[in-house]
């Protein structure tokens, strides 16, 4: 069974009416900001595939040794491999879970799920997304209309039809997802967490809301002047937020919109790093990258200045069209 | 390679005659690779008016030639788009009826057109796990579908192994009465023939032959029975003017090798 | 019974399937943006209160004598007046119906609701935009947690209880509002319909997908070239839209955000004349400022251009701070 | 007025004890009028880390004083937020739980902590027809209410003509029964008193009365029977600073006169 689903609307309210939301400063570190993830929780990840992924944070709490948690994303990339062999977590909820079309199917998910050491647990791209803006309105499920008749929604055990009591169609009801902490890596955030993202926002926003507790990563922390001189564009607010990191290059090797892209010549060496011997290539990467650096900075340093300048001056062209 | 080998490559026929299967104003919702390449190869020719979707939520980007995003999810998709929107919110296009087409390649399909991206082998002890559905699921289960794919004997099996995306789902009604009452599998444009289904059963059916195609080489490279009507036309081969084109988008053969 | 409630699913996507949605010029004339409303049909109205109302066009339905309209809005303000007193309709869906707090209760308002002659069909506030947000969702309803309890659920036929399949708690139905046309006033359009809107959006963005036609105005037309610029930055995608009319200040006497305040003086002149005599004032001021001028250019004439500037100047101040 | 003129009026009275129902850290869903004012009053007090939530869509506005917003729905009320949402947005907070207190004012309560704020007479054939709801149904259907309204016999009576906001509906556990398994109601503020509600019955009891109030002055004024423990304690008289603070924040009392 899956972990943390459909939390009940009395718990659900309990927790949230429990945790300070007022405004107040949360700027921390990414160590200290580890401390909001307990182990066997269930996380959820921002952004999709190579963009906006929170990579600071799954770096952090890699580091911090984190146990069996349970993960869910839209769509899962590489961040998915390093959770299954760092051993944080062996459950990863999502659409699609590969580093990316052009590199092929991840051979580390491949060995963890053919061998069932882990589980990849499918659903549709839209009900994963369902499932957090019901978390994130307060009601137990959200109804739909996709996934009826197909092996995804056959394989899973927590689904619910209906018939419409207006219309008398068919409808699938999807549950609430709660998860107990979402990351998130955005632009620009005040100290309080008031949070706004360019760009594509993917399922970020539902699941802030939904989330019963919310660790921001930044590129640069603003202040809350700056927020509400353009409120409208705020677009997490800082009642769901618990932590606020600032993290520059915190989705390196991945893509932040419009401040820089992937840094595909780092992705290409991880892929062809697990291409033959994908648990010996992911564990020499987790040493290198993961454990062996004392810092953000010094993991940035790793992966090599020029790539992210190069990266930084693809992104910021997006601008100069 | 069955087809008689032209002055054009299988992937640049593949992508030529997915482009004729859109037709102007449409909104197409397109997958990476074929797909795109495709719907921009239309909006060039004869469907200007054609808006592209992207499932990481971009609405009616402009495809640069020789910059063809690699992706649905990053940035570079987004170029001189629209509208930017949520995942949840591009999808949900779908299901509110404002999408057209929904046109994506696939790995492997059946006689009733259902789509596999999740297992090779049982889904409980897998040979092979495969990526999964991403879009594919909400995209085939709520509008009509056009897939590009190249047509072999293993990608084109009797009944997929596990139904990721749905087509007809075990045919006749079935597709219906499971509660998917929109939308549906409307062509499969392979680099053999033009293919749709029959409307009683659900069964897939050539609607075309390639230049040079037989009905045997068709049924030969198929893992099932195809229904092939003796009168079968065949369709005109890629123009001049179509190659060129396509060979502007796509300079470095990034999807046309 | 109300009227268009829950379109059934196929008929709703057959509608949706048969609009024009390419990237065309919408570009008119409020007057030929009023053949885009049929007798009979609901109609729902963006803004809220006296806010972004969509004033030119409810003046330009007014004045082309439509007939047995329903509306829909959040919160309705002189509007419902003027659409019962000018007889374009007789049945206005919303969950407040008066000028504004300020002004107490709207007596013409009183007039036609207590005499019968038109209905005002109370909803909770969040059931109207979950009913919006159903129908832009296509599902054919959504669940909530309020109405529950209340008179306001008690009188009201189309809602529906269920016992949740998850959870076992009891949630409340309501069902999808699509309607006919929605009229939607902004402060940016580009010719096809791409509109960005600044500050406070209401139910706009749910309405405008639910609805089968849609019609923009908008203080000014943008090029399609600014909209590319900032896509993230468009609320409604062009091929929900039908009608893009330029209209200067097409929400007076209320206000546009960012651009000009309500005006006061004209609010509080209309109340005046319909504190006493409600049904003659009404009518006084249809004739006045409604049938009388010969376009939407006279009609602010006749407002005033001194109330035009003080309000703008209001209005720009909030850029100010 | 039954309460002893001091130096300040009822509504300042109403003002500054609504002030203090609440804490410092809460998120406040606010109407305008005495509730917000009330609410901008404590956070220059007691609670600075009060956040106002208004309906039209704000989230922790800074009101400035002696410009207090005429309504939730305009830009005034937007000055210096932290964010703005749709209106549906901003109510699916309270429905989410990330609201503390629902803050309003009333025409009309009874004895359970019902609101009528839609019809005087009959549904069907009313004397006069109100505004309605707004968001009162959603607010004191999600979250615990505070209610600051002038007590009135014509404005508190046994029963209301239509409950247009749940209170303890008919009672005992008749709101839960309903489906409303959180919220209700919290406090209401008047001139005279504080007012609470029993666990049990869900019944009007009072919390405390003003300085000068009498046990019977508060009945005199209500058109049901008050609980009323004979041992019912006096509030504190507004200070100084607290009219001080409340003067400057509307210093041409357009909510205080």
């Amino acid at each position: 069974m899956e972990k943390n689903v459909t939390q009940d609307y009395l718990s659900l309210r309990e927790q949230t009416q429990s945790r300070d939301r007022s405004l107040r400063n949360k700027v921390m570190t990414l160590e200290e900001a580890c401390g909001f993830v307990s182990d066997g929780e269930h996380v959820s990840l921002g952004g999709s595939t190579a963009s906006r992924t929170p990579f600071a944070m799954v770096w952090a709490l890699i580091r911090a040794r984190k146990k069996n948690l349970s993960f869910s994303r839209s769509i899962v990339s590489t961040e998915g491999d390093l959770i299954f062999a760092s051993g944080i977590g062996n459950h990863i909820l999502t659409s699609w879970f590969s580093q990316g079309i052009v590199w092929g199917v991840s051979r580390v998910m491949r060995h963890f799920t053919e061998n069932r050491l882990a589980r990849f647990e499918e659903w549709s791209h839209m009900s994963i997304g369902l499932r957090y803006r019901a978390g994130a309105m307060g009601v137990p499920f959200m109804p739909m209309r996709s996934m009826m008749g197909s092996d995804v929604a056959a394989q899973l055990d927590n689904l619910e039809e209906m018939t419409c009591p207006f219309t008398g169609e068919k409808i699938l009801l999807v549950p609430a997802l709660n998860p107990d902490v979402a990351l998130i890596h955005v632009q620009r955030c005040d100290p309080y967490g008031n949070a706004q993202l360019d760009g594509l926002t993917f399922m970020d926003i539902d699941m802030a809301m939904a989330a019963n507790r919310v660790i921001i990563t930044t590129e640069r922390i603003i202040s809350n002047d700056q927020i509400r001189r353009r409120p409208d564009h705020t677009k997490i607010p800082f009642f769901t937020v618990d932590a606020v990191v600032e993290a520059p290059y915190g989705c390196a090797p991945h893509e932040c919109f419009g401040v820089y892209e992937p840094l595909f010549p780092h992705m290409d060496y991880y892929a062809e790093l697990t291409r033959k011997e994908p648990m010996e290539g992911v564990k020499a990467y987790l040493d290198e990258y993961y454990y062996a650096p004392e810092n953000w900075t010094e993991y940035l340093n790793l992966i090599g200045l020029d790539k992210l300048l190069d990266a930084a001056r693809r992104g910021r062209s997006i601008y100069d069209d | 390679m069955t087809i008689e080998t032209k002055d054009f490559t299988a992937s640049e026929l593949l992508c030529v005659m997915s482009a004729r299967a859109l037709e102007d104003g449409q909104v197409v919702f397109a997958g990476v690779g074929i797909p795109l390449l495709a719907a921009t190869l239309a909006q060039r020719l004869h469907a200007p008016g054609v808006t592209i979707l992207f499932e990481g939520g971009t609405i009616g980007p402009h495809v640069v030639p020789g910059q063809l995003p690699p992706t649905t999810n990053e940035q570079r998709c987004t170029r001189k788009a629209n509208m930017l929107v949520s995942i949840t919110e591009v999808l949900l296009l779908l299901q509110r009826g404002y999408v057209d087409v929904g046109f994506m390649g696939g790995a492997q399909i059946d006689q009733y057109g259902n789509l596999n991206s999740s297992f090779i082998g049982s889904a409980d002890d897998p040979s092979v796990r495969l990526p999964g559905t991403g879009g594919g699921n909400d995209i085939s289960s709520l509008t009509r579908m056009i897939v590009a794919m190249p047509q072999e004997k293993r990608r084109f099996v009797e009944n997929v192994d596990f139904i990721t995306s749905p087509g007809y789902v075990r045919g006749g009604t079935s597709r219906r009465d499971s509660g998917l009452i929109a939308g549906g599998m409307y062509r499969v444009v392979t680099d053999l023939a033009i293919l749709g289904f029959d409307e009683e059963t659900g069964r897939m059916r050539v609607e075309a032959l390639h230049p040079g195609v037989t009905p045997e080489q068709a049924q030969e490279n198929t893992g099932f029975e195809l229904i092939i009507d003796s009168s079968v036309g065949t369709t005109e081969p890629p123009t001049e003017e179509e190659l060129a084109a396509l060979r502007h988008l796509d300079p470095d053969k990034v999807y046309t090798a």
